[in-house]
């Protein structure tokens, strides 16, 4: 009988074919532009064909740079990822202090909740010069432009988090005759942790943003840096697979963090799945 | 022995809304006080000056005599509907947590020995509720009943001189719920403690308290329904089965909430 | 009608496209022509010659440099229609408490990496006896670079004009090298999409006729030719006074016939030479260059130099002849 | 008697004060650097004066523009505002479409949702390149920056919340009678739209990061050309409004969004406030 | 007049675990069954294969002698604790919806005199359920009992054959529910509807239905607590009192219950 089509289910085999169709008719729109562009002139760049893409990679990823005899990919994915490691340790720091602190206690909350609110809605490119003056060109103010760029949001976010705790907890904790150091400490941070991880998985896609922005204003080595500078002379060939390996990168961080959550929290994801 | 508790003339308003009027009570050590009342007639309002959370609009509210604390305190426990324990905490942890504060003012956290120890009592009141084989399992695991059992454990390993229940096993089906009345009496006869609980059902509230306390709204108008608050209307030692006046109150109960419900 | 879209960027050389439009010179030769022709600021200049090699443009303002290395190694064969000026001290070496070049040695230096700077930095160590290994570049994007200056990690910069004043400005610096010492090797130019100049000449002329006719207004140290300056100045951030600085380190061609001859004479080839030297030696040929004779570029009278087979970048004297002709 | 600081709340006028209180430390913060850094080297162009940046507020808000005779930050502010509602609003068209789609045919999430997800971990910035070429470098490529960096994510958003409307509701809209296309117009579009100006209202910040970068770029007018403009002379009196500017425009549109569910779906409001 | 519906030996399985198994009932139109069973033993699967959001694993499930359409339709009206009404419409619209969809199938909306008359329909049947005077309020505004009565006129406008209602008044306060009894009864004895009703509340069951189902697992294995489904054990016609009944259900209830959630 023919059912409604919000009612009709794939099987596991039809989505993930379904699943994948997308991404075969992107590769194919691609194959076809590039040849149509190689075709009007062979030494276009900015489509290049498969092979020479292929040739690309080997050559980023497995041929040491002729100038600096490194394996560039991994070089810059190296530099580009200890920035991006340091930008959100120290975001998610300031994040879960800040949060806990303007969550928990009314008057810091009087007190910063607004200031944060504004800070986020302020473009960080812009004020870039200032943070150069304050914290120099190196790898301080790349990622202090990460820290700018994601902690004010996910401060909002965890404040909203902790408030949305149930009182019923903190009631409860103080009938058990905890201060409120011990119920931050205890009860509150612990099951703010998760949602850290939650709010960070939501800023990795910004994160990056920031990163390849720092990178392309002022640097020697990185993923940003790299695209950047190739920029000039438009050679796409490089451009193209350092944004999917960038996405790769992205998507497995974000995979991670999923089972880092799921793995050091599983009362967390257990609730989760039950609501 | 005087009175634990003494309620004298409190009213209790948010903004032009008044909740409570001219609440008056007096409480003795000891004793199982059941609430009924209708939704919304002020109820859990009354449990929440009791805790501290609240102060009283007006008139005063004594405990043993002095002021209550404006805060909740180790000696008034409470158990809610849900979200009463941890989430993030195991059943014994949840438990233990109530002894490492007070042990460990500083971390709140204990250790070798003494943390042992604590454990070791924790256990043994997670026994007394039937929970001894869980220890270890998260809330998220166990059934409504059982994060019921678990929060009551909690609330009693710091021997609170005063017991809060609001609706308590509103969320369980009635064959658990039986099972919780027996494990309430048992451990309300055992410890001497003194208990409000707030219920919904007026033969929960029979059965269970040695004194049953109705919040009604005495006066109703029609045009603003917030304009009087409740009070205690009906104020009974039980301990004997009446079914009369249980469909006396039933109907005045329903009475009130119909038409609070309908001129919403 | 034809119609034709050309780029510029900001730069004290280019901004005579800027007024041309904005006075509507440019639509009054290209009406002369039976054409039209749309005048688009970008930006970013990288950016704005990335269009142009990937067709979005039909012509655009470069440097002698870039069109090598972009346009003409992306296979688009382009034509230097105009060779405007070249630069003549706009781009420049500077140094934070220290007054000699050889003081470099060692330092990091903050530039756009892979542009003129780059190849005027290596023109510079060269004079020292010093090779690029012997400092360490840091990419660092024109925008930024003033405020990059401004901190106390940056000790050495290269960068051209008006950023170079803004530059030499602040205190304990020294301009140490310039482009008045490499003269005529760092040339700007308007590049055109060589198929659609075969196609229709009308374009080359069009755009011949009111640079020169631009060239002839604002050279003039009248009232006219003050406000066109002004004009100009104000678009590109700066005042008269400023604009006119930039200008006397910049040599512009305001007469057709001094372009012409320096577009036939011997020296520009050597220096294309060099520029592709140093384009090989930093990859900016491409993966698929083999030399730096890579690349073949035509010069007026049918010389060439590298691969004659693939001639990509051809540069002109045909319009800027007929301009100082007097034949537009 | 003392209670834990959990407890205790400041009155409204406390909060007031206290919500103040970072803004003035920021004001006198720069006042102070500002004096420092002038009397250091009375050209510094860095921190300038409040009497400078008054000055040149007056000048690009006040003045006509003496070559193109418009009032200067009217005009870019018109020109990005266009680029933004543009930006927006085909994100939000994207999105309602994609998310209701995804959310409420199993077979089109199969197919898309893969590729939603990837495609939301796509730096935008590293593709800028590709942008400009196949958009152009006119408005056009501005409002595809805008779209590419925020719609990824708000279709995402818009699935999550279309599924996390309760099952009870499409098979209460079933047993009426209602078709696939009925359910959708009437019982989950209109639940989605308030949801949908949410999920805005968390885009702006991101979305005003992208028109900024987009005019960097390519621009004649708007706020982010001026600001990179200016940025190459340091031209901090005119960067420092612009960007207090921008951000309080985020702000306003924030405030008119939040005005706009409110006064639209009532219903929905009540319901939060209720939850 | 044959049977309206008939279940023969259906099983229902998730994965390895058995929820139902063995089911057999057969049901004549106009009956009134209400289904009691413990927590998580499918009784809401049970109503989920009536509804046809799910075939049975094995089995039979015929409605008028037919296969059980597999997709929920019009002829079979449904009420759920929560989340039963549309929260974005106001009472006449959540009404007048149903009329709607069918009337209009391209654009699900009437306009005009078509538009008025539905209308009008809606407000008689709001009238029915006692919300005549809430017509343009939205369920947000609404107590708990009015937004169930708004689900029983959203339901019943359709003039379904059969309406299922899985514990409809298991959220509200005890006199409300008494209310929402009469209504149920008073709109079934005028319509001749077929009523499946999901309590938790025996006494509900025994008051409201004609018939009482069951539903319990007649096997326990504490290793494996899935390892058997929940089948029919009582299926009594009702009409009279019958405490001693009452008690033993109550208890087999209660054992299953303990037992299922100690075991989890
Ligand atoms: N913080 C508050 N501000 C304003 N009004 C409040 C506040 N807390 C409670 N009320 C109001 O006080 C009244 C009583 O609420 P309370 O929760 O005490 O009722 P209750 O008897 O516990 O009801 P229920 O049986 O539904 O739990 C309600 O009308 C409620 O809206
Ligand atoms: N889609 C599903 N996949 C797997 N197991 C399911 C699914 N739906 C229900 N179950 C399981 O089937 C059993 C019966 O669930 P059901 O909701 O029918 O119980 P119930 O009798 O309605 O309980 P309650 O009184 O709590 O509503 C439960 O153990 C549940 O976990
Ligand atoms: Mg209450
Ligand atoms: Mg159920």
């Amino acid at each position: 009988m023919k059912k409604r089509v919000i009612n009709r289910f794939p099987g596991q085999g039809a989505a993930a074919v379904l699943g994948l169709l997308p991404f075969l008719l992107l590769l194919l729109a691609y194959a076809w532009g590039s040849q149509v562009r190689l075709e009007a002139n062979p030494e276009d760049k900015l489509l290049p064909a498969m092979s020479s893409l292929a040739a690309a990679v080997e050559r980023v990823a497995l041929e040491p740079n002729r100038r600096t005899g490194e394996l560039q990919l991994w070089a810059d994915s190296a530099a580009s990822l200890q920035r991006l490691a340091a930008g959100l340790a120290v975001a998610s720091l300031l994040a879960l202090v800040t949060g806990l602190a303007t969550g928990m206690v009314p008057y810091v909350r009087a007190a910063l909740a607004p200031f944060v609110r504004v800070l986020s809605m302020v473009p960080p490119m812009a004020i870039l010069p200032i943070l150069f003056i304050v914290f120099g060109l190196g790898e301080l103010s790349k990622v202090v432009l990460i820290v700018l760029g994601i902690a004010p949001c996910m401060m909002r976010d965890l404040q909203q988090r902790v408030m949305e705790l149930p009182s019923e907890q903190l009631v409860k904790a103080q009938t058990l005759g905890a201060h409120s150091g011990q119920i931050l400490w205890r009860v509150v941070l612990p099951q703010t942790l998760p949602r850290l991880i939650d709010s960070l998985r939501l800023n990795l896609g910004p994160a990056f943003l920031f990163l390849i922005a720092a990178e392309a204003i002022a640097a020697e080595s990185g993923l940003g840096y790299r695209i950047f500078l190739v920029r000039r002379y438009l050679a796409m060939d490089t451009i193209l697979p350092y944004v999917v390996w960038i996405t790769l990168l992205a998507f497995l961080m974000d995979l991670a963090l999923r089972g880092v959550s799921r793995w050091a929290f599983p009362w967390f994801h257990q609730g989760q799945e039950r609501a | 022995m005087g009175a634990l508790l003494e309620v004298k003339q409190v009213w209790k308003e948010y903004g032009s809304s008044i909740v409570l009027e001219k609440l008056n009570l007096t409480v003795k050590e000891g004793e199982f006080c059941t609430i009924v009342g209708t939704s919304g007639c002020g109820k859990t309002t009354f449990l929440r000056m009791l805790l501290g959370q609240e102060g009283p609009s007006r008139g005063t509210l004594l405990l043993d005599g002095k002021p209550m604390p404006a805060e909740p305190g180790p000696d008034r426990g409470i158990v809610f509907q849900r979200y009463s324990v941890f989430p993030h905490m195991s059943v014994l942890d949840n438990v233990t947590f109530g002894l490492e504060v007070t042990r460990s003012r500083l971390l709140g956290r204990l250790f070798g020995g003494a943390r042992r120890k604590a454990r070791e009592e924790a256990a043994a009141m997670l026994a007394q509720v039937g929970l001894g084989h869980a220890l270890e399992r998260y809330p998220s695991e166990l059934s409504g009943g059982m994060q019921q059992r678990l929060a009551i454990a909690q609330a009693l390993i710091k021997k609170p001189r005063i017991l809060l229940l609001d609706e308590p096993f509103g969320a369980l089906d009635p064959g658990i719920r039986a099972d919780m009345h027996a494990l309430v009496l048992k451990l309300w006869k055992e410890s001497g403690l003194t208990i409000f609980m707030i219920t919904h059902d007026l033969k929960e509230g029979f059965k269970l308290g040695t004194r049953l306390l109705v919040f009604d709204k005495p006066r109703l108008d029609a045009q603003a329904p917030n304009r009087y608050g409740a009070t205690i209307t009906y104020d009974l030692a039980i301990g004997r089965d009446e079914p009369a006046l249980l469909d006396e109150i039933q109907g005045a109960v329903t009475e009130t909430s119909r038409f609070i419900h309908d001129s919403r | 009608k034809d119609k034709y879209r050309v780029a510029w960027t900001i730069y004290v050389g280019w901004m005579p496209w800027d007024y041309a439009a904005q006075q509507g010179i440019v639509k009054k030769w290209a009406d002369k022509y039976g054409i039209e022709i749309e005048v688009v600021q970008v930006n970013d200049y990288v950016e704005s010659i990335n269009q142009y090699t990937a067709g979005a443009f039909d012509g655009c303002v470069m440097t002698n440099m870039d069109a090598l290395t972009i346009p003409a190694a992306g296979g688009v064969d382009s034509t230097a229609l105009i060779v405007g000026d070249f630069s003549n001290g706009n781009d420049g070496v500077v140094l934070k408490g220290k007054t000699a070049l050889k003081d470099i040695k060692g330092q990091k230096v903050n530039l756009v990496e892979l542009s003129v700077s780059h190849y005027l930095l290596a023109r510079a160590l060269e004079t020292v006896g010093l090779a690029e290994k012997d400092i360490k570049v840091v990419n660092t994007s024109d925008a930024d670079i003033v405020a990059a200056y401004a901190t106390p990690d940056v000790t050495a910069a290269v960068t051209w004009n008006p950023l170079l004043s803004e530059v030499r400005a602040m205190p304990k610096t020294a301009l140490v090298f310039d482009s008045s010492k490499i003269p005529g090797e760092i040339i700007d130019l308007m590049v055109v999409n060589t198929a659609k100049l075969d196609k229709n000449p009308a374009l080359g002329k069009a755009l011949a006729g009111a640079w020169y006719e631009t060239m002839a207004l604002m050279s003039k140290n009248d009232a006219a030719g003050k406000a066109a300056r002004s004009a100009m100045a104000k678009a590109s951030g700066t005042d008269l006074a400023g604009f006119d600085a930039q200008l006397a380190s910049t040599k512009m061609f305001y007469k057709p016939a001094d372009a012409v001859a320096f577009t036939t004479s011997a020296q520009l080839p050597a220096t294309m030479q060099k520029v592709a030297k140093f384009s090989f030696e930093h990859g900016l040929l491409g993966e698929g260059a083999s030399s730096e004779n890579f690349i073949g570029i035509g010069y007026p009278g049918g010389k060439t130099s590298g691969d004659k087979s693939k001639v990509k970048l051809r540069f002109t004297d045909q319009y800027m002849k007929l301009a100082a002709d007097g034949k537009l």
